[in-house]
């Protein structure tokens, strides 16, 4: 087998922006091992740039000096943290027991064919990505979602509408 | 005298309590009780006296729980408090009602547990989609240190204490003590070994006791009213009030602050409202999803530790999941097996690559391709991934929902494969 | 094939002989650097891995 | 010692391990796969599981996993126990559903410690018929193959390349059963020892890259116990050999070298032996021409160099026997050393420090033993990649004594490094460059070398006033303090040093130990000194101090002698290329012995083709004086010899032994590494063929239909076939590790007294050099040397792991990791002289070479 070297995939890392660092450096004031800020910085760049690209986790990694595979570990073990690009509003969908004996499915079918989407994946547009999320505490409210920040509670089809109808008018 | 001190300031149409209002109803006594000369000794004893049990789901008597903290100048000097707010349990939703509630309560617990082991930091390991709790959380925590309640040498008595608010990155496997450090470490949230316990090395390796925010919620009323106050709440032998909640298709799902060693029955049909019309009640599962079921012949059963683990179950978080008779059992069992499988670390394999194998039985018996085999195969699987075979408790927690409703749902397992579809489904 | 490092102190070069024909009996004590005609080398120094690499900030 | 019942049976078990490792020490099948010997427990797996009882009466008992039960006194447990011996089954169901079982096409096949841990448990019917996972795998370099597919998630190979190895760049990612390993992206692995990944990971995910190119199955592999001849460690291995060429190395547990690890370039160096360039027949030039000699022109040209006149010049990378013969052949007065002058100069200080009773050289466990390092102007990684290794263990001390402190057990390895987090042991290096251990190191000094030394020798005199000082500026004063602080404090230091840029440091070092030898009332301070050579130190114990290479040279160059010998050594590596040049052609006769072709055999009148390591016996001396002997793994094809045969008479390599302990003192004790006057067992010699070993009779089908008679080997206790007493039946050899149900490397422990003991038979080595000299004193504070004028350098050189080694540098693996010859300089001085990153420069020497 000829010598394969792989043209490098060595992505360059991107320079983390002045106000993602000084939020980081705050978080470097709680936390006494920069290992825990790398999980943090995570978090804030996705604040930011809405997810954690290559280039964004090799700028923290570069940063804050930790290995940018163990980061890469980190960053792939939780369900927060998008290491894929994802829509403006990201809809966390609760489908854990109790949404689900309150009719969840029904709800999510609606949700698939109304933006045309399935779990993991993002509306033409940009404007949405729907990824099923563990029970959200919120069960005496079943089904419910969250939208961004917001939680949405007693969901129906109507419901899911209006929802979509606000987050759109926002935008424009 | 106060019967609800757990959401005795709780008004959801309205936001939280601030300072001073909190402070008008016995708010922060108990700081100050300690400012007037309790010694970390004696809050020790009241806590061990008082009976109190941990809320989050082990039921581990929390004074004890405290007293293996090494103390004393040899012990190490940095010793942390954390708060496992991380609730993420199927069914359960006590803590947010309580950190939106009131969350200067759980502050207020916070400051007599750092004080009792001499912790000068905590961490507060707030559940990442939980945004409401956080944005209250750190008013109350803004406020706590413009008080002096919080930050160095609080009202005197010569203990810094400093809160830190950490919010999770979403994982279930969080819950579980030793994980939650080491995600808090900014590492793969895997489990740890125990021995050694936190208390001797827990977070960054120094003594560490991670409580529930139910737990922590219930110390301000023991040292403000007294033991005697607190172990007059409960009918049964388990002591204090705690948060029971009823979620599925009943007709007034909430969740309410009771006294222990109440009747299922009159959780269920009194505070629930019973079955929605037309249904009717085919099991629960009494403290969330990693609870064996119970049937309708067990309402009179009182919601205590003790008198549910004697039919095989566990009272567990105490929020309790209802089961109608229109609801396939299968189809249940199979969504909460779905939700263990996603949410294991991947560190020990009968959870990581037994779960799944689970997991995709059920969605075959869903799509009516079960069979005999893969029947004996659940069977099997829940001996194998029972407690003591797996590095943590999730995959036995999975076991208890698998096992029982094997058990106690046979019939309608046989249905799925002999009729080829689920007949539940309309 | 020069490989500027932050870790070495100034005044003092690191020869690294290789496999090339440059034999380490040839120097002892000081050595002098200059810039040469450019000759190409075969495999660069892509694989050395050492941390203290110094990347040149490309200005312009 | 405590008493556990296993099974009903009692044994006598040490309770400070797990109940895993006792139960191996006592031979038991107990099946595993998170824990290494090396590496503890993590409680990952699950296989080891075995069933507790609280007491006599306790029939059901309770399951747990014996690596992370202690030993304790009175336990009582079942590994035959149905409940344990289904469950383990069960164990091995799970990691099967996900695993392709491609053993027919997987390089791990007959070597793999899954294929042993599945039979072992029983489980024999595969009853998942659901959808298996699967991934995407990365190119890692050219050492590494990477097919994660086959992966059963142990964690193994991240707890081995990130927390053992400190390596960066291999971590765990994603989470439930979609658990990957690998990089964060593709890549060459970084660290200098990722070839063991290949050994420590229980099935094929990482497999041996270079070995898949030419591969072979491990029973069809002959081979035979040997030495790594990448450097002066002296690590124990075992190349495989099949249809004459070299397939690949794996490591050969050695209790007190090696252990279970190598480093890359002793795992990937031995493809020379294979390079088409191999010089196979005698050649002579004849106006640089080569014509073939036959046996009778070798002959007569070789007794021309038996008249007086002739001199020889010896080899730090030939065996001692090589070098003897030579030295007999020309008298010990006409044996010149092969090292270079400055090297041959620090030789003659470090023999005597080797004798000196004030210090002791540490093996490689010694050394991981250490609670405060001290490392002088050397980079150990490159220098003694293995020592690198061992002090990455060293700096964990601190943890243990932490772990005792608590009652946490040693062996409960995430527990221990939990508890410790960052703190280390000490280990302090003053050196003119970064190096791949700063990341583990308390203190890190970057000075020129002279500077280096007078610091070494202010911190020898801050620990007893009888070292002499030495002026160096006060700026590090506070650094001095501080190592001096933690050297007084430990209970073992260990200061390290090297040659690779002269004595002075040297010096320095000695007087550091020897101030804590007086500190610390006369207790022998380990003082590890680094030769870059596998044999550095036994051509020194043969050479004249009288004689460097640079005497060699003159004498040719003058006259006063007409004939060179060469022995495996190429001289412009040696010395200037004037000198060697002015040398070689004032000769009147040149005869060169080598394996392949320099730019001295270049200038030979005749080459003569030497054997390389895998191809003869012969024994090596490491840096500590631990005599090894390495066996012949294979024949060499042509009329290669090894060296000692083309130069004298001398039957068998074990007369040439007997000659060389009586004719070199320091090296009397030599004959205790041979197998012993009667090595057999019932008459029979130990097998280099594994008793599985394939295809003999048809193998030169395609030279000759008729089956060849089978080779003879009288010389050795080892034959070139497949009869005779394997290693498992207490031969007194032990070449490949494996045992009736253990394939895999896993079966060592069959072969130790107890896991991580001594092998049952086989040879650690023996310590030649004797400590009898207790008159050693406080070497003077070097001069300060020369300051540079303005554009004028300090010259250090850099010795690199992947090229600086003269025959792995020949090795096709090795060569794709290899950086071309470079000039380090610092940003300042790169600016001054408009130098960019990636330039060419010319470097020009000052003064007289």
């Amino acid at each position: 087998m000829s010598q394969q070297v792989i043209a490098s995939t060595a992505t360059k890392a991107r320079r983390l922006s002045a106000d993602e660092i000084v939020e980081i450096e705050h978080e470097m004031t709680l936390y006494p091992d920069k290992r825990a800020v790398g999980l943090e910085a995570l978090k804030i760049v996705q604040k930011h740039q809405g997810w954690v690209s290559d280039e964004s986790l090799l700028g923290i990694a570069k940063y804050l000096d930790i290995p940018a595979a163990d980061l890469e570990g980190v960053a792939t073990f939780f369900n927060l943290v998008y290491r894929q690009q994802v829509g403006k509003n990201v809809i966390l969908f609760c489908d854990s027991v109790s949404c689900w004996i309150m009719g969840c499915e029904g709800i999510k079918s609606y949700i698939k064919d109304k933006l045309a989407i399935d779990y993991g994946e993002t509306t033409e547009d940009g404007d949405f990505t729907l990824i099923p999320v563990p029970c959200l505490g919120d069960c005496d409210k079943a089904p419910v979602m969250m939208v961004g920040p917001d939680m949405h509670r007693n969901l129906t089809p109507e419901k899911i509408d209006s929802i979509i109808m606000d987050c759109k008018t926002i935008q424009d | 005298m106060v019967t609800n001190p757990l959401t005795k300031n709780i008004d959801m149409s309205r936001p939280p309590l601030d300072i001073t209002a909190y402070e008008a109803n016995d708010g922060y006594q108990s700081v100050h009780a300690i400012a007037k000369g309790l010694s970390p000794e004696d809050v020790l004893e009241l806590v061990k006296g008082s009976g109190l049990k941990g809320r989050g789901g082990a039921g581990f008597p929390t004074g004890l729980k405290w007293s293996f903290v090494p103390r004393g100048d040899n012990s190490p000097k940095q010793k942390y408090l954390v708060v496992n707010a991380d609730e993420m349990e199927p069914g359960t939703f006590k803590d947010r009602l309580l950190m939106e509630g009131d969350p200067h309560l759980m502050l207020e617990g916070m400051i007599i547990a750092a004080y009792t082991i001499q912790a000068s930091k905590a961490y507060i390991f707030l559940r990442g989609e939980y945004t409401v709790s956080e944005v209250v959380l750190r008013n109350a925590i803004k406020e706590a240190y413009e008080k002096g309640y919080l930050g160095k040498d609080i009202l005197g008595t010569g203990f810094d204490f400093d809160i830190i608010m950490h919010t999770s990155a979403g994982r279930y496997i969080c819950g579980e003590e030793t994980a939650l450090l080491n995600a808090l470490e900014g590492k793969r949230a895997n489990p740890r070994a125990k021995p050694p316990f936190p208390q001797v090395s827990g977070l960054w390796g120094k003594p560490t006791i991670v409580n529930n925010v139910e737990t922590l919620c219930n110390l301000p009323g023991i040292l403000t009213y007294g033991i005697d106050w607190y172990q007059g709440l409960a009918k049964g032998n388990d002591h204090g009030t705690k948060l029971f909640g009823v979620s599925g298709k009943v007709k007034t799902p909430g969740c309410w602050e009771l006294p222990l060693g109440l009747p299922i029955r009159e959780l269920l049909e009194g505070y629930a409202g019973g079955m929605q019309d037309g249904l009717e009640l085919r099991g629960f599962l009494p403290g969330g999803g990693s609870t064996d079921f119970m049937l309708p012949e067990h309402l009179d059963i009182t919601l205590d530790y003790d008198e549910i683990a004697k039919v095989g179950s566990r009272l567990a978080t105490g929020t309790m999941i209802v089961l109608d008779d229109k609801t396939c059992p299968v189809g249940m069992v199979g969504n909460l097996m779905k939700f263990f499988a996603h949410e294991s670390c991947g560190f020990c394999t009968p959870c990581r690559d037994g779960l799944p194998w689970v997991d995709q039985i059920f969605r075959d018996f869903e799509n009516g391709e079960g069979s005999e085999k893969d029947l004996q195969i659940l069977h099997d699987h829940v001996t194998y991934l029972g407690p003591g075979r797996t590095f943590c408790a999730l995959a036995p927690g999975a076991t208890a929902p698998l096992g029982s409703g094997l058990k106690y749902f046979k019939e309608d397992f046989e249905k799925h494969i002999t009729e080829k579809r689920c007949s539940y489904k309309h | 094939m020069v490989c500027i490092r932050r870790g070495i102190k100034a005044g003092t070069a690191l020869l690294h002989c290789g496999d090339g024909n440059i034999s380490p009996a040839d120097f002892s004590g000081l050595i002098e650097v200059e810039k040469s005609a450019t000759q190409t080398t075969s495999r660069g120094i892509g694989n050395l891995i050492v941390s203290d690499f110094h990347e040149e900030e490309i200005n312009s | 010692m405590a008493k556990i019942v296993i099974d009903g049976v009692e044994h006598e078990v040490n309770p400070d391990n797990n109940l895993l490792q006792e139960c191996l020490s006592l031979g038991l099948d107990l099946p595993y796969f998170c824990w290494h010997p090396s590496m503890g427990s993590v409680g990952a797996c699950r296989q080891c599981a075995v069933m507790q009882y609280r007491d006599a009466d306790d029939k059901e008992g309770m399951l747990v996993m014996a690596c992370m039960t202690p030993a304790a006194d009175g336990a009582i447990i079942s590994i035959e126990d149905e409940g344990a011996k289904s469950f383990r089954s069960e164990v091995i169901e799970s990691l099967m559903t996900s695993h392709p079982h491609d053993c027919p096409v997987c390089e791990e096949g007959g070597e793999c410690h899954l294929q042993d841990m599945t039979l072992m448990s029983g489980h024999n019917y595969r009853r998942y018929d659901k959808k298996k996972r699967t991934h995407r795998n990365q190119y890692l370099g050219p050492f590494v193959n990477h097919e994660m597919n086959r992966c059963i998630t142990c964690y193994r190979c991240v707890r081995f390349y990130g927390d053992y190895a400190g390596g960066t760049d291999l971590s765990a990612q994603a989470s439930h059963h979609h658990v990957y390993f690998g990089r964060h992206e593709e890549g060459v692995l970084e660290s200098e020892f990722s070839g063991n990944l290949v050994e420590v990971c229980p099935t094929g995910v990482f497999t041996d890259k270079a070995f898949s190119e030419n591969y072979s199955r491990k029973w069809d592999l002959q081979t035979a116990p040997s030495v790594c001849v990448g450097c002066s460690v002296g690590c124990n291995t075992s190349p495989g050999e099949r249809y004459g060429s070299l397939r690949r190395t794996v490591n050969r547990y050695n209790s007190e070298v090696n252990g279970y690890f190598l480093c890359d370039r002793g795992r990937f160096g031995f493809d020379f032996v294979n390079n088409s360039d191999r010089l196979l027949e005698p050649v002579q030039r004849v106006d640089n021409t080569g014509e073939l000699l036959a046996d009778d022109q070798v002959k007569a040209f070789i007794k021309e160099f038996k008249a007086d006149g002739t001199i020889g010049i010896g080899s730090p990378r030939a065996s001692n026997e090589s070098n003897f013969a030579l030295r007999a052949m020309v008298g010990e007065e006409n044996f010149y050393a092969g090292y270079s002058d400055v090297e041959h100069e620090s030789m003659q200080v470090l023999l005597d420090l080797a004798s000196d009773t004030a210090f002791h050289s540490p093996s490689v466990r010694e050394i991981e033993m250490a609670d405060a390092v001290l490392i002088l102007g050397e980079d150990v990684t490159n220098v003694a990649p293995r020592i690198a290794l061992a002090l990455r263990q060293s700096v964990r001390n601190k943890a243990k004594d932490l772990a005792d402190e608590s009652r946490i057990p040693q062996w409960q390895d995430s527990a221990v490094r939990e508890l410790a987090q960052h703190d280390l042991s000490p280990l302090s290096i003053i050196s003119s460059a970064v190096s791949r251990l700063d990341d583990v190191a308390s203190d890190r000094v970057i000075e020129s070398l002279s500077v280096v030394a007078a610091m070494g020798h202010q911190i020898a005199n801050k620990i007893s006033a009888s070292a002499p000082k030495a002026d160096c500026s006060a700026a590090h004063d506070q650094v001095i303090e501080k190592i001096v602080e933690q050297l007084k404090a430990a209970k073992r230091p260990l200061i390290i040093a090297g040659n690779s840029n002269g004595s002075e440091v040297i010096r320095a070092a000695a007087n550091i130990a020897r101030a804590l030898y007086d500190f610390k009332d006369n207790s022998a301070i380990d003082l590890c000194l680094l030769v870059p050579e596998v044999n550095s130190v036994g051509m020194s114990l043969m050479t004249n101090a009288k004689n460097p290479l640079g005497a060699a040279l003159k004498k040719l160059h003058d006259g006063t002698a007409k004939r060179v010998i060469v022995l495996e050594n190429d001289l412009y590596r040696r010395a200037s290329r004037a000198k060697v040049d002015a040398a070689l052609t004032a000769a009147t006769k040149v005869l060169v012995l080598d394996q392949l072709p320099t730019s001295t055999t270049a200038n030979a009148d005749v080459v003569l083709p030497a054997t390389a390591f895998s191809e003869h016996e012969a024994t090596y001396i490491n840096y500590e004086g631990r005599a090894q002997l390495s066996f012949q793994v294979h024949q060499c094809k042509k009329q290669a010899q090894p060296s000692w045969r083309w130069l004298c008479d001398a039957e068998h390599v074990d007369d040439l032994v007997e000659r060389c302990c009586n004719e070199v003192p320091g090296l009397a004790r030599l004959r205790e590494v041979l197998p012993g006057e009667n090595p057999f067992i019932a008459g029979m010699k130990v097998p280099r063929q594994s008793h599985r070993y394939s295809g003999r009779t048809a193998m030169t089908a395609n030279v000759n239909v008729h089956e060849p008679k089978q080779r003879e080997d009288k010389e050795s206790v080892m034959s070139f076939s497949m009869e005779g007493m394997p290693a498992q039946k207490d031969a007194s050899v032990h070449a490949a590790s494996w045992a009736p149900k253990w394939n895999s490397n896993q079966s060592i422990s069959k072969f130790q007294d107890e896991v991580n003991g001594e092998l049952k038979q086989g040879h650690p080595g023996c310590l030649l050099i004797e400590r009898k000299d207790s008159s050693g004193s406080y070497f003077k504070a070097g001069s300060d040397s020369i300051e540079p004028s303005a554009n004028q350098l300090r010259l250090v050189f850099s010795y690199q792991i992947f090229g600086s080694d003269e025959l792995s540098a020949r090795s096709k693996p090795i060569q794709a990791r290899m950086t071309d010859a470079y000039i380090g300089l610092s940003p300042q001085d790169a600016q001054k002289r408009d130098l960019r990153q990636g330039d060419v420069a010319t470097i020009s020497p000052l003064g007289s070479p």
